[in-house]
């Protein structure tokens, strides 16, 4: 590794109509020094050249007729999608994680919680696989403290193609509880296997329900547990970047 | 017996969800669509024990529409019964 | 030829036959349909304040800190740094009587347009509701409703909702009340005002097409008690988009802030008409409107239905001609409607126009300021002839169990923790929130600033049933005693006045009381009312709702890194009672819950006191001497123990993974407390009778002499220590409860239990 | 012409909503209801400028409801054309 310091990684924040998570993940991206972030507008076609994306949380088109199902297809997710295909680093966040699934960049679909209401409350997260460019700076069993609020977080997916993706690592997040062991109890939305977060087969592509760009800040209710998400996709970005 | 639920937003009732579909469909290349309305689709078995006339199971349905699966207020509904 | 309306028509459309003399008076002969439709509304009780606006005069509204009183969208408060806080409550009882989905959800619509109206950014919202018993299912069905669209429309638009209030009691059974408050920040130099001005510059209207939602809706709903022909009324109820709003508080905050407009002013009740008279009004100007312009979403309505619709989410913009295509450009790149459908004029009128033809002309300065006043000869009434006295205890035999009593009150729906409501609530979203629904009061911080705000509701209705000058005095003092737990300074109100029929002496003598008890605390705790709402007419079937004034109060910190919540935090703390140590079972929880009863005379509050206490409070958590502070409201100083102690599972305000787990997430126990009571006849008063200006407060033992010398000559008594596990009282050597906490903390979160 | 689409969850997939309502029957009095399935009802104008035959419309309608409609992983749908 070069001692000078490197580049600051270029994040990209999507804004679609709707989306109310935009600023939270840009202030939250804008707290490490190792990085800088900028808005990218759905009608847009090119990420002006950023390293990685951030499709943010929020209610895209009012989640009418299904989360994610209109924000889709706008023009910027083409753009999104070639970007993913060249193995660039891709975070969905709640709508976001939705819109993966909607656009196909990630299996399954988050359908509507068991308890039918929408849910707000701080769940913990069990790190399943530390081994992707979203997790690295963690270890596999951590547990992390994160806020989810989402009303349709109940991810599904059919069991022969779980069955692909645990053999493939790529169920990242569970719902556990305080000492990390996933159950019924801790789990908010009544997803598959508990499961809060997951990423495509070559692990560029990552969407989790929770919401990490409100746990940065120790100073606030939601702790700063999300900060390793983050510092895993800078720490991946900056090894690359002083790799190449 | 089998029972299909529709449930639509009233006439004059704001339908956002309507709305916002029918705005995105030109992005994809639907020209031409109006009129979007959103509503529910229901479906259930209705097999209340000892058995009901058509005519009894009729004014149930109706019953479980007012009281539980619409909203009368500002939804209308419809239903089939199908024996069977 | 347009139709002429005669007195037949004014009468079926609620108005007096005086009334009616002044409009042929103004307008020089009858009116047309289109103008008496516009007055009709814009001199309803719900827009034009007819009972209430000389009673409210009563009001401190000015101070150095206030930069905008009532009389705009929203009041507006300097909270330093050159940041100012915009905020203003709103009822939507009616409509939520009939939907409570979307009417709850249209509520929060509402006020969130009036925030971004003044170039705020929304940045908070609470909710304040009451309903009818908890054992009634159409009660259960309005909870649920009600809840449910709060979530839904506040938490689409991305605005923490932080708190609020939830109570049950038999009066809100045929009227419940939503009253739903907002607040946002705004640069204190950026602040719009919604007047009209500049001949010939443009009236534009954003948002969402026209359609026949709440047609009438301000008469009809908002200005007439319920009774049967209820079911014809609903057909007018609106529907939110919570999607539209919030494409709108986007777009309308770039054409304020950035200087695109001139002015902006929300839809509300009565639509078009009262936005466009009230703008001409404030401008000593006129405006052309053309009805036909307007985008309809039912293609054959007529103008005064075009003029009075409450369709929801519009917005309406004077723009100058040079600015309009900038304007227009940022409502499509958010994909909004933006018609331009009129023009300002010199003719101070407010005209209608309909295919060439004038349909309507009417001064606007006289239908916007000129409606009627009514000051309803005020009556006691006769539940309260008799000069009430405080209750013979002796009528209230003590129970065997104290402990059962204690579980009994934690589980009262008044009392239990409402978590099943506000975890529906997104109260996290924006990155600011520092304490979380569940405490005394909600914390938020300033972006970029060390700087906080902190915000409480409070309102007993039922002592205000009792007492309604002393019951409103004490909501007032209870909001600000919030805010001084959680260690912030109250610095201004926001009321939301829920009345029956003001046209009945009783009510309208409940309401004047109110309303001084409100202006004496306000004076006293210096939070002069910087907005507010008046709802009348929450009536059903003759059975008005208990005085229900609900203040909603603004509380700001220098650093806000200071802020306290209540929870216990270390064994060994010293436990301290600030404040009187007398509980008075008069107007208590403890008398409704154990005894069934509603009665007797509520204790006053002195104000003197208060604000002495409080200031020290606020002292001491300044000077980092405090480990918790919560005050004692329902349910006595034993509840307030109880909840210091159950919020222990959860340090720094947060909460429970799993609320069913009677384990604490972090810390792995629970922290109670072992305290003492003086000697007393009635030790189940001491625990559960109820005061205003009591604290508990925890501290380090060798910060006690400080705390001390800080209170003065407040009353202080030590009470005891926290400890591990349990909560247990003594007095002398009697033992009155030992219960542990998880125990308590499985009872308080009981209430989704009784909801199923 | 007029467009009907019928959406249900699909065979297999989890329906909270239904779940939850053929729950709340039994307590309202309703005894003997099963197998409850909430999907979406959705109608449409389709007059795409300069006409369509029958078949295109079918296949415009198809193609609506598989890219926007109906999410194909959770959701099977049905449309009725109707002329006029
Ligand atoms: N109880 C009250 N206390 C203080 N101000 C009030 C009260 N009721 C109404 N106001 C003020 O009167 C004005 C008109 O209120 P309202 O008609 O509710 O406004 P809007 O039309 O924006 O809903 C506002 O400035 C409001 O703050
Ligand atoms: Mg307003």
């Amino acid at each position: 590794m070069s001692s000078a310091s490197p580049q600051p990684v270029r994040f990209g924040v999507v804004v679609f109509p709707g989306s109310n998570c935009d600023a939270d993940a840009h202030h939250a991206i804008s707290t490490f020094p190792g990085a800088t972030v900028d808005y990218l507008w759905h009608k847009d076609t090119d990420l002006k050249g950023v390293q990685a994306v951030v499709l943010p949380g929020g209610f895209s088109y009012g989640d009418y007729l299904r989360c994610g199902a209109i924000a889709r297809f706008s023009p910027i997710m083409q753009a999104v999608k070639d970007f993913a295909a060249d193995g660039g680093l891709v975070m969905g966040i709640c709508n976001g994680f939705q819109t993966l699934t909607e656009a196909g960049l990630l299996p399954g679909a988050l359908i509507r919680n068991t308890g039918l209401k929408f849910v707000c409350r701080y769940v913990n997260l069990r790190v399943e696989n530390a081994e992707t460019p979203f997790t690295r700076a963690c270890d596999e069993g951590d547990v992390l403290r994160i806020v989810v609020k989402h009303n349709e977080g109940n991810y599904t997916v059919d069991p022969e193609t779980l069955a692909a993706m645990k053999a493939n690592g790529q169920v990242v997040l569970r719902y556990c509880d305080a000492d990390g062991v996933p159950g019924d109890a801790a789990n908010p939305n009544g997803a598959v296997e508990h499961i809060a977060g997951i990423c495509n087969e070559t692990r560029n592509v990552f969407g989790m329900m929770p919401h990490p760009e409100n746990s940065v800040e120790a100073a606030l209710a939601g702790g700063a547990d999300g900060r390793r998400l983050f510092q895993s996709i800078i720490d991946t970005l900056t090894v690359a970047e002083v790799a190449s | 017996m089998k029972v299909r639920v529709t449930i639509t937003p009233k006439q004059g009732i704001l339908d956002p969800q309507g709305v916002t579909v029918e705005r995105a469909l030109p992005a994809l290349g639907f020209q031409g669509v109006t009129d979007v309305r959103i509503g529910k689709h229901i479906e259930l078995r209705y097999d209340p024990p000892g058995g009901v006339s058509a005519e009894q199971a009729r004014t149930d349905v109706d019953d479980m529409c007012r009281r539980l699966l619409a909203n009368p207020i500002i939804e209308d509904y419809t239903f089939e019964l199908d024996e069977g | 030829m347009t139709r002429r309306a005669d007195l037949a028509a004014a009468e079926a459309l609620g108005l007096t036959a005086e009334e009616y003399a002044k409009i042929c008076e103004i307008q020089g002969g009858e009116p047309t349909y289109v103008e008496l439709a516009i007055y009709s509304l814009m001199w309803s009780e719900h827009c034009s304040y007819k009972h209430s606006r000389p009673v409210l005069g009563r009001f401190p509204t000015s101070g150095p800190r206030i930069l905008q009183g009532p009389g705009e969208n929203a009041g507006v408060i300097d909270v330093g740094d050159g940041w100012a806080v915009a905020m203003k409550v709103e009822s939507h009882n009616h409509p939520s009587a009939v939907e409570p989905f979307q009417g709850a959800a249209t509520g929060v619509g509402g006020i969130v347009r009036d925030i971004f109206t003044m170039g705020a950014r929304p940045c908070v919202s609470l909710d304040s509701l009451r309903f009818g018993e908890l054992s009634e299912p159409r009660q259960r069905f309005l909870l649920d409703g009600v809840v449910g669209g709060i979530a839904h429309y506040g938490n689409c638009l991305g605005i923490p909702t932080v708190g609020g209030e939830i109570y049950f009691e038999p009066s809100y059974e045929g009227n419940c009340l939503v009253n739903a408050m907002s607040a946002g920040l705004i640069r204190a130099d950026d602040i719009v005002r919604a007047v009209a001005a500049g001949v010939g510059n443009h009236v534009v209207l954003i948002g969402s097409k026209t359609g026949r939602d709440g047609i009438g809706g301000a008469s009809v709903l908002a200005s007439q008690e319920f009774d049967e022909t209820l079911e014809e009324k609903r057909p007018s109820v609106q529907v939110g988009d919570p999607f539209t709003e919030k494409k709108l508080i986007e777009a309308c905050l770039e054409l304020l802030n950035d200087h695109h407009v001139v002015s902006m002013q929300d839809l509300g009740a009565a639509g078009l008409t009262s936005s466009s008279s009230e703008m001409a009004s404030k401008g000593f100007v006129g405006l052309d409107i053309h009805a036909d312009r307007v985008p309809l979403r039912e293609a054959d309505m007529e103008p005064w239905e075009i003029m009075i619709s409450e369709s929801q989410e519009r917005m309406l913009a004077i723009v100058e001609p040079a600015k309009l295509e900038t304007v227009q450009g940022i409502c499509e790149r958010w994909d909004l409607d933006c018609t331009v459908i009129g023009e300002v004029t010199d003719t101070k009128m407010l005209r209608i126009h309909w295919h060439g033809e004038v349909v309507g002309d009417i001064p606007a300065r006289r239908l916007a300021d000129e409606s009627p006043v009514i000051r309803t000869p005020s009556v006691k009434p006769d539940y309260l002839v008799d000069e009430p006295v405080a209750v013979d205890d002796a009528s209230y035999p003590p129970p065997k169990d104290l402990g059962a009593a204690l579980a009994e009150l934690l589980a009262a729906p008044n009392i239990a923790s409402k978590r099943w409501a506000w975890e529906q609530y997104d109260y996290i979203v924006q990155a600011n929130t520092v304490q979380i629904p569940g405490s005394d009061a909600a914390v938020l911080r300033i972006k970029g600033t060390g700087r906080g705000i902190a915000f409480a509701n409070d309102c007993n209705g039922r002592h205000c049933y009792l007492d309604p000058y002393r019951g409103a005095k004490a909501a007032v003092a209870e909001a600000a005693r919030n805010l001084s737990c959680a260690g912030a300074l109250p610095v201004a109100v926001t009321d939301c006045l829920n009345f029956g029929n003001p046209e009945k002496g009783e009510i309208y003598w409940q309401f004047e009381q109110a309303v001084e008890g409100i202006a004496e605390a306000c004076e006293a705790l210096d939070t002069p009312v910087v907005s507010g709402n008046v709802s009348f007419y929450n009536e059903s079937f003759g059975q008005a709702i208990y005085p229900t004034p609900m203040i909603g109060m603004l509380g700001i910190y220098d650093d806000v890194d200071i802020h306290l919540d209540g929870a216990f935090k270390d064994e060994g703390d010293v436990i301290v009672l600030l404040g009187p140590p007398a509980g008075f079972v008069d107007g208590s929880e403890y008398q409704k819950v154990h005894y069934g009863r509603v009665e007797g005379r509520v204790p006053d509050v002195d104000l003197a006191l208060e604000v002495r206490l409080q200031a020290a409070v606020r002292e001491a958590v300044a000077r980092r001497l405090l480990k918790s502070a919560h005050d004692c409201a329902e349910g006595g100083l034993a509840v307030a123990l109880a909840e210091s102690a159950i919020a222990s599972g959860a340090p720094g305000g947060a909460q429970w993974t799993d609320p069913a787990a009677a384990k604490p997430e972090r810390s792995g126990r629970w922290l109670g407390a072992d305290v003492t009571i003086g000697a007393v006849e009635r030790p189940d008063l001491a625990l559960f009778g109820e005061a205003p200006s009591r604290v508990v407060v925890t501290c380090a033992p060798g910060d006690l002499e400080a705390v001390h010398a800080l209170a003065g000559d407040l009353p202080f008594a030590v009470l005891g220590v926290v400890t591990g596990e349990s909560l247990r009282c003594t007095m002398g050597d009697e033992e009155l409860l030992a219960l542990p906490v998880s125990e308590l903390h499985g009872v308080y979160e009981s209430l989704p239990d009784r909801l199923a």
